[in-house]
């Protein structure tokens, strides 16, 4: 399997602690999986290794067949792996529609030189990139705060936006670290319409991090499960939830979904 | 302090004549700068006194440059078109002299620096002139008397930050060791230190019978202190830059038995040079050091080139001043030659029971 | 052999006084989070303010021993110090909390250049010399080697205020209360923490630890003048950052390698084709070098952000 | 306990809260839901003093509006923050410390930081490790808990349940309850997690866009059937 | 018509400063100076802003390129010119504005490697870290320069002296207005708003596939660059340059312009450096009292308008969204 993003072995410690290890598992084209797990289990480091934030101390991470560990965080994302924030981390002074024309840039064909022409193909590129922010936006209702500064948004708005950017670097592989925190249940409602409407249309694979079961057994496909930086279980939600360790470990008792 | 000089801004009219002077009033080297300026204001006030000049009077305009350099150039330009002056006065420094000189060359307004002594200083044209002498000259003194006091090795102590400092250093170096001498060790540091251990230590090891400290008094004073705290017994040499009040405030005991080469001394028994010296304790409080007699000397030659000239006129005044010769001032003959520099003798000075003592005079 | 333990010395000396005023320097960044480039005028302020009590207090201090009147001077002075500092913190920075930290930085700036030029009005641009509070006479040594009283006490201060401070910040409430406003002054109001409290105190120590400093590097090197703090601030900061910024040993430590080092570069320099006039260079030369390979500096924790 | 009347609050031109009118009595836990900018950290920041805020807001009696965070602070009001705020460079146990910076008592503070030890094992396990370090669900545990230091007989909650896993979710509320019932604690509770919050409370408010929309016990909240479709996901 | 406003106004800047520059002869020489001082501190304010205010980076270094690029054209046209302009075609006033062009742009690439060199290994540093290393770099370049043998090219701490006065009002003007046009157009595209997006947040600007160290670099180099022209042309009109006039302190008064103007904005950056060297002047009369007032005025500026003159005020409007 060389499509995909596949993880095999994985390994890091910070100083004595093993936040992550021996993790082997993979997303295929397309696919929408579930990383769950009790806090501190390592999700967000494995995001963090899978966007060269973090270097694996061991183990191989691939993606479409190439090595991953080792690139910078842009040289990954330019691979077609964008991902959003548990912390939000927008860039603060600019406005919504900024943020998510910040992060086109990647699909810019020329460079520096060409914003400084500021020639007929200048503009022509300028609007159609306007255009596909807005539209992304309007995906996510947020395309009548364009011009407000992304601080000014409320946290739930904030995460939607951190999509929308991921999104704006029009990924392959797309991550989402806790997305529906801070929503209330409807508004997380809306939110895995909207995932599975993106996945649709856009074509991508997701990784999905969240502690709210009704999310992840409503839209994962597949889910692994990870205590203590170790796969505990792998499958579908239907196997996950009547899994006796996962249980133990995480959920407490079966979730109706 | 000095007080803010009165007469800013004014304008010329039929009964003035209007003087302009750039000068570190603030900022690092602000101590030359006032001097100097007391000296001018002195020599303006006098002159006034006296009932002016072709029958006007005098009306000085200083700027301050902050002691910045970059600055002297724009106030120099300011002087020249705003204040329309008829002749410039200033720097101390050489390095904002040279910024002033050639503006004022080629505005046509004679330019007279009272202390900058690098030789480049007048190169920048014949309205550029100075009354002091030149630093390769200080150097040579300086080394012409440590080899008639029969010191052989002698270790340079530079102020690398300052270009009159190392003017004075390499004339010494090379006089010195043309005739005899060696020089045992070089050490430099830059205006503003405050440790000179680590250079005193190294120069120790060298065993010199003498100094050469080329900088100016503040870091000297240090110098001479550390030096004895060290346990160096032998005498510090110097320029004109070791001429200031706090050198034996600060240096004390240690300035004791060192030598240094000066336009004039305070102690000059001469009555002009005593009246001076009167007039201006009087005045500020303090004796004057070479700097104020400079900068009085510099406008009295103007004044005196302005009534030979019988005019204010650019390039009249220009020769009057170029053909200033043996006039009597403060600071000894000063004839100008034809590199528009002074040729004057050095005074050399000792410090001998915490005073300031004249010993000799070294001719050019 | 005996020079090169000389320049050691030497070095060490020049070190410990860097690092004695790296220390207030680090402390006031560490909680402040900015850079105080008024903090070496407010040195320059000690060493003025030792200098005019010594003046007045002349005729009651020639009783006493030497080091009753440098006690009481140097109390005196840091005390004064502590509420100049208090007092500008109130007017100039406590109005631009929550403020971006440039916007106080250049106001730093501005309450640098006033100290500075309201000082040589005040005091006047020629340079005065220092009466003599520690006797600089030198401690007879075998050898040659010469070390003054004076270095000696500086030297002594140094480890005692870098103890001192170190106990305060890591070990009292209001140690943890500086570190912690520097962190998040939201979250520490939330704590119960009065942050302006917290930040005049912070203020108040640094300053007095500024002026004990003006006054021990003026007894070192006995001539003050207003700008006298300018490049001893500038050293200093460069020690504190070496050290790692906020980290209070890592000053000293920071402090003395800058000083031994101009001194070896001054002393031997020459030998290996070093100009002495570089000498003012080296210090950051090494701080490049330094921060090069650890962008933290020499003790600096690495501010690890969890993404 | 907690009385507050027409509050008001903007942020420069942006009007955040417009009129909201609460009451929580001595000894009770009460919700605040709403959905996403409703205001229900804004309120819970004019509480505390963060925001400036007009209106009147009276504790035991007194009026507290306008005064510094800290002052309020001291009179026992405890407030854990949207974005848990840990202080990233501090440990474990130094972010505890500060929690108790307005307790005297030694020995309370040893038997307290031993409960919330035992509340939440996993700090103990990372006593000393730098808070700034920790995972989204441990910097929760430790801003709870750091609360729990600081003696309060009010404490307002800002989403506690924010990014914790389903099994200590549950045990959070439940220690919550606990809390309340055992030490008397007034906790004033603002929660995403309507179903979870309206459980725990005995009565609610539903906040939107910076007005109180509704209130009422919280059963009758849950029963109704406007509440369970815009909040409750039913 | 409304797109190309930008190179229009480009067009119209130049056009107009050649027309003045023709007039200047006339003009009060110290008048004229203030303004060419205006429009230096522009290039130098607009180009440090691109470093610390549009991409977050702090440095304290920006008097060192200016120096690096006033010596390197000095040197260049002191002692190639007079090579150089036979070959142009004699000593005429295009050749001689060739030989002053290509002098100021040499400078202004000398400036940039400098600035290349220094930014590479220095550019991870954060804050106030890199802070202290382009101060130290500044520093460096000063001591050097001043330790260079007084008879050499570099004169040693005098400097050097008897540079021709070229610098015009024309080349001032339209070396700001391109400095201007140059910045502007790269922070208000797609492209430059990576710079806007590396300040705000350095690792979400990463997992955006923003290059980080490339975008930082290439502020520092353009900084650089533009400080070094402005180097150039300072050093063509003062005609004497000393080490000491490149320290540090320098670095500070721009940064001062940076601030006060409004960080990232360049209007603002604009104002501030005209009103600076305007105030500057203006101070002149108050003497010794001058610093304390200028010091003064700037805590109070940043107690009344600590976002600036004219804060968030972008140079081009952006096009209304839908
Ligand atoms: N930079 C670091 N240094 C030290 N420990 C770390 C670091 N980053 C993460 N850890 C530790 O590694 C473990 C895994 O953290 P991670 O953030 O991946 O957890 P998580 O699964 O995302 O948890 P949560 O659901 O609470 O967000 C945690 O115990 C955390 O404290
Ligand atoms: N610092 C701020 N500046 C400007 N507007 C703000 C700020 N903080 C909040 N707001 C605005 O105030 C309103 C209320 O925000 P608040 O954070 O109180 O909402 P909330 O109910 O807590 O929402 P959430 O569930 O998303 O946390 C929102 O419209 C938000 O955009
Ligand atoms: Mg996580
Ligand atoms: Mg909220």
């Amino acid at each position: 399997m060389s499509a995909g993003l596949e993880l095999k072995d994985v390994t890091i410690r910070f100083g004595g602690l093993k936040a992550v290890g021996d993790l082997s598992f993979s997303v295929a084209p397309g696919e929408l999986v579930g990383l769950i797990g009790p806090n501190g289990a390592g999700k967000t480091t494995v995001f963090n290794l899978i966007t060269g934030v973090y270097t694996p101390t061991s183990g191989q991470i691939h993606f479409e067949g190439t090595p991953v560990p080792g690139k910078k965080p842009h040289e990954i994302t330019r691979m077609g792996i964008a991902r959003t924030f548990q912390n939000i981390r927008l860039f603060s002074s600019l406005s919504v529609l900024d943020n998510v024309r910040a992060a086109m840039m990647t699909h810019l064909k020329r460079g520096i030189i060409h914003s400084l022409s500021r020639g007929p193909v200048y503009h022509r590129e300028e609007a159609a990139i306007e255009k596909d922010a807005i539209e992304l936006l309007d995906i996510f209702g947020l395309a009548n705060r364009c011009d407000a500064n992304s601080k000014s948004l409320n946290y739930g708005d904030q995460r939607r936006l951190e999509i929308v950017r991921a999104l704006a670097t029009k990924p392959k592989l797309l991550l989402l670290d806790e997305p529906a925190a801070g929503m209330n249940p409807s508004e997380k409602d809306d939110l895995m319409q909207l995932i599975r409407f993106i996945k649709e249309r856009y074509n991508l694979a997701v990784l999905l991090v969240e502690h709210d079961m009704k999310v992840v057994m409503g839209i994962c496909q597949r889910i692994a499960v990870i205590e203590y930086g170790c796969k505990i279980a792998e499958g579908t939600p239907k196997e996950i939830q009547c899994d006796p360790r996962v249980i133990e470990a995480y959920l407490g008792v079966t979730v109706e979904s | 302090a000095v007080g803010l000089s009165s007469c800013k801004g004014k304008k010329e009219d039929e009964n003035t004549i209007v003087i302009g002077e750039v000068a570190s009033l603030t900022g690092g080297t602000a101590n030359f700068g006032q001097s100097s300026h007391n000296g001018t204001q002195m020599a303006v006030d006098e002159i006034n006194a006296a009932g002016g000049l072709l029958g006007k009077q005098i009306s000085l305009v200083t700027e301050d440059d902050q002691s910045k350099n970059g600055e002297a150039g724009i106030v120099a330009k300011k002087l020249i078109s705003r204040s329309k002056i008829k002749a410039l006065l200033g720097e101390v420094s050489s390095s904002k002299s040279l910024e002033m000189a050639p503006i004022a060359q080629a505005a046509g307004v004679p330019m007279i620096s009272p202390a900058s002594t690098n030789a480049k200083v007048t190169e920048a044209g014949d309205y550029v002139f100075r009354i002091c002498f030149i630093d390769p000259f200080q150097g040579t003194v300086g080394s012409i008397f440590s080899l008639s006091k029969g010191w052989k090795k002698v270790a340079i102590l530079t102020d690398s930050k300052e270009d009159y400092s190392v003017g004075l250093s390499d004339a010494f170096r090379k006089h010195f060791s043309t005739n005899g001498g060696t020089v045992v060790a070089e050490q430099s540091y830059g205006k503003g230190d405050k440790d000179f251990k680590a250079q005193l230590t190294a120069i120790k090891g060298a065993a010199p019978d003498a100094i050469f400290a080329s900088g100016y008094y503040n870091e000297v004073a240090l110098i001479a202190v550390q030096a004895r705290e060290l346990g160096i017994t032998v005498p510090l040499v110097g320029g004109d830059g070791w001429d200031g009040p706090s050198l034996l405030e600060v240096g004390g005991k240690a300035m004791e038995g060192c030598y240094y080469s000066n336009h004039f001394s305070n102690e000059d028994k001469s009555p002009a040079i005593q009246e001076f010296v009167k007039k201006y304790e009087a005045k500020h409080g303090t004796k004057p050091d070479a700097m104020a007699a400079l900068g009085y000397d510099s406008a009295m030659i103007l004044f005196d080139s302005i009534k030979r000239a019988n005019s204010v006129e650019g390039p009249a005044l220009r020769d009057a001043i170029a053909a200033t010769k043996d006039y009597s001032g403060i600071t000894g003959k000063i004839t100008l030659d034809a590199q528009r520099n002074a040729k004057k003798p050095a005074v050399i000075l000792t410090v001998k029971d915490g005073k300031v003592v004249y010993t000799e005079t070294i001719a050019p | 052999m005996e020079q090169f333990v000389q320049q050691l010395l030497n070095g060490l000396f020049q070190g410990s006084i860097y690092a004695l005023i790296a220390l207030g320097y680090t402390m006031v960044y560490g909680v402040l989070r900015f850079i105080n480039f008024a903090h070496g005028d407010v040195f320059m302020l000690g060493a003025f303010t030792a200098f005019g009590l010594h003046k007045l207090l002349a005729g009651t201090l020639a009783a006493l021993p030497w080091p009753v009147s440098l006690v009481i001077i140097l109390l005196a002075s840091m005390a004064l110090c502590a509420a100049l500092g208090i007092l500008i913190e109130f007017l100039a920075y406590r109005p631009l909390r929550n403020r971006p930290r440039l916007n106080v930085l250049i106001t730093a700036i501005g309450v640098s250049l006033f100290i500075e030029y309201t000082g040589q009005l005040a005091f006047g641009a020629d340079q005065r010399p220092f009466p003599e509070l520690i006797p600089r006479t030198a401690i007879a040594s075998t050898g040659g080697l010469t070390i003054s009283v004076a270095q000696v006490i500086v030297l002594v201060t140094t480890l005692l205020l870098l103890f001192g401070l170190r106990m305060i910040v890591m070990k009292t409430k209001m140690g943890l209360a500086m570190r912690a406003l520097s962190l998040n002054p939201t979250a520490s109001t939330l704590m119960g923490v009065n942050n302006s409290v917290v930040i005049s105190f912070t203020f108040g120590l640094g300053s007095a630890l500024a002026a004990a400093g003006g006054i021990l590097y003026a007894s070192l090197y006995p001539s003050i003048e207003p700008f006298m703090g300018i490049q001893p601030g500038l050293k200093a900061f460069i020690a504190a950052v070496l050290g790692g910024i906020g980290n209070i040993p890592g000053a000293a430590l920071g402090g003395l390698i800058i000083g031994i080092t101009e001194t070896l570069v001054k002393g031997y320099g020459q030998y290996i084709g070093i100009k002495p006039g570089y000498s003012e260079g080296v210090a950051f030369v090494i701080l490049i070098l330094i921060l090069v390979f650890k962008p933290s500096g020499l003790l600096g924790k690495v501010e690890r952000e969890k993404v | 306990m907690l009385e507050v009347k027409d509050l008001y609050v903007s942020y420069g031109a942006i009007k955040a809260l417009h009129g909201v009118s609460l009451n929580v009595p001595k000894g009770s836990i009460v919700t605040l839901i709403g959905a996403n900018g409703a205001g229900k950290s804004t309120t819970l920041r004019a509480l505390s003093g963060l925001v400036k805020s007009t209106g009147s807001i009276t504790y035991e009696g007194q009026q507290i509006g306008g005064l510094a965070p800290h002052k309020i602070v001291s009179r026992s009001l405890c407030h854990v923050p949207e974005g848990r705020m840990v202080f990233a460079n501090l440990t474990v146990k130094e972010n505890l410390a500060m929690g108790a910076y307005l307790q005297r008592d030694k020995g309370w503070i040893a038997k307290q930081t031993d409960y919330v030890f035992h509340l939440f094992p996993r700090l103990k396990e990372r006593e000393n490790q730098a808070a700034g370090t920790m995972s989204g669900g441990e910097q929760q545990m430790l801003a709870i808990g750091r609360a729990l230091l600081s003696n309060p007989k009010f404490l307002m909650l800002d989403e506690p349940s924010l990014g914790i896993a389903p099994l200590l979710v549950k045990s959070i509320f439940e220690r919550i309850v606990e809390i309340n019932r055992e030490q008397g604690l007034t906790i004033l509770l603002v929660e995403q997690n309507a179903n979870l919050a309206l459980d725990v409370s005995s009565y609610g408010y539903v906040l939107e866009t910076g007005k109180i929309l509704l209130e009422g016990p919280s059963a009758e909240l849950k029963a109704n059937p406007k509440v369970q479709e815009a909040y409750l996901g039913a | 018509m409304k797109r190309y406003t930008a190179q229009i106004a480009l067009i119209v800047a130049l056009a107009v400063s050649m027309g003045i520059s023709f007039a200047s002869d006339s003009m009060d020489a110290y008048y004229l100076d203030i303004a060419l001082n205006v429009g230096i501190n522009i290039i130098l304010a607009v180009s440090l802003n691109l470093v610390n205010g549009h991409t977050g980076q702090f440095s304290l270094g920006h008097a060192a390129f200016m120096a690096v690029g006033a010596y390197g054209a000095s040197i260049f046209t002191l002692e190639a010119s007079q090579k150089l302009i036979p070959l142009l075609g004699g000593p005429s006033a295009f050749a001689n504005g060739t030989a002053f062009c290509i002098a100021l742009v040499l400078g202004g690439l000398c400036a940039a490697i400098c600035g290349w060199l220094v930014g590479m290994p220095s550019l991870r540093l954060r804050g106030d870290y890199l802070a202290i290393v382009t101060l130290g770099f500044n520093e460096i370049v000063r001591v050097i320069l001043q330790n260079t043998d007084s008879e050499g090219p570099f004169g040693g701490p005098l400097g050097l002296k008897g540079i021709p006065p070229h610098t015009t009002f024309f080349w001032v003007f339209a070396f700001a207005a391109v400095c201007i046009y140059v910045v502007a157009s790269m922070v208000n595209s797609t492209y430059g708003r990576g710079f806007l997006a590396v300040r705000d947040d350095e690792v979400a600007a990463g997992s955006m596939g923003i290059n980080t160290v490339r975008y930082k670099v290439t502020a520092f180099v353009t900084g650089s660059f533009f400080a070094g022209l402005a180097g150039g042309l300072y050093a063509h009109l003062r005609t004497t340059i000393s080490p000491s006039g490149f320290d540090f302190l320098k670095s500070f008064d721009i940064v001062v312009i940076v601030i006060l103007g409004g960080m990232g904005s360049t209007a603002g950056v604009i104002a501030a450096a005209i009103l600076l060297t305007v105030l500057n002047e203006f101070l002149r009369d108050f003497e010794q009292y001058r610093m304390i007032i200028f010091s003064l005025l700037l805590i109070i500026m940043m107690i009344v308008r600590p976002q600036g003159l004219l804060p968030s005020l972008p140079f081009f409007n952006r096009k209304k969204s839908a």
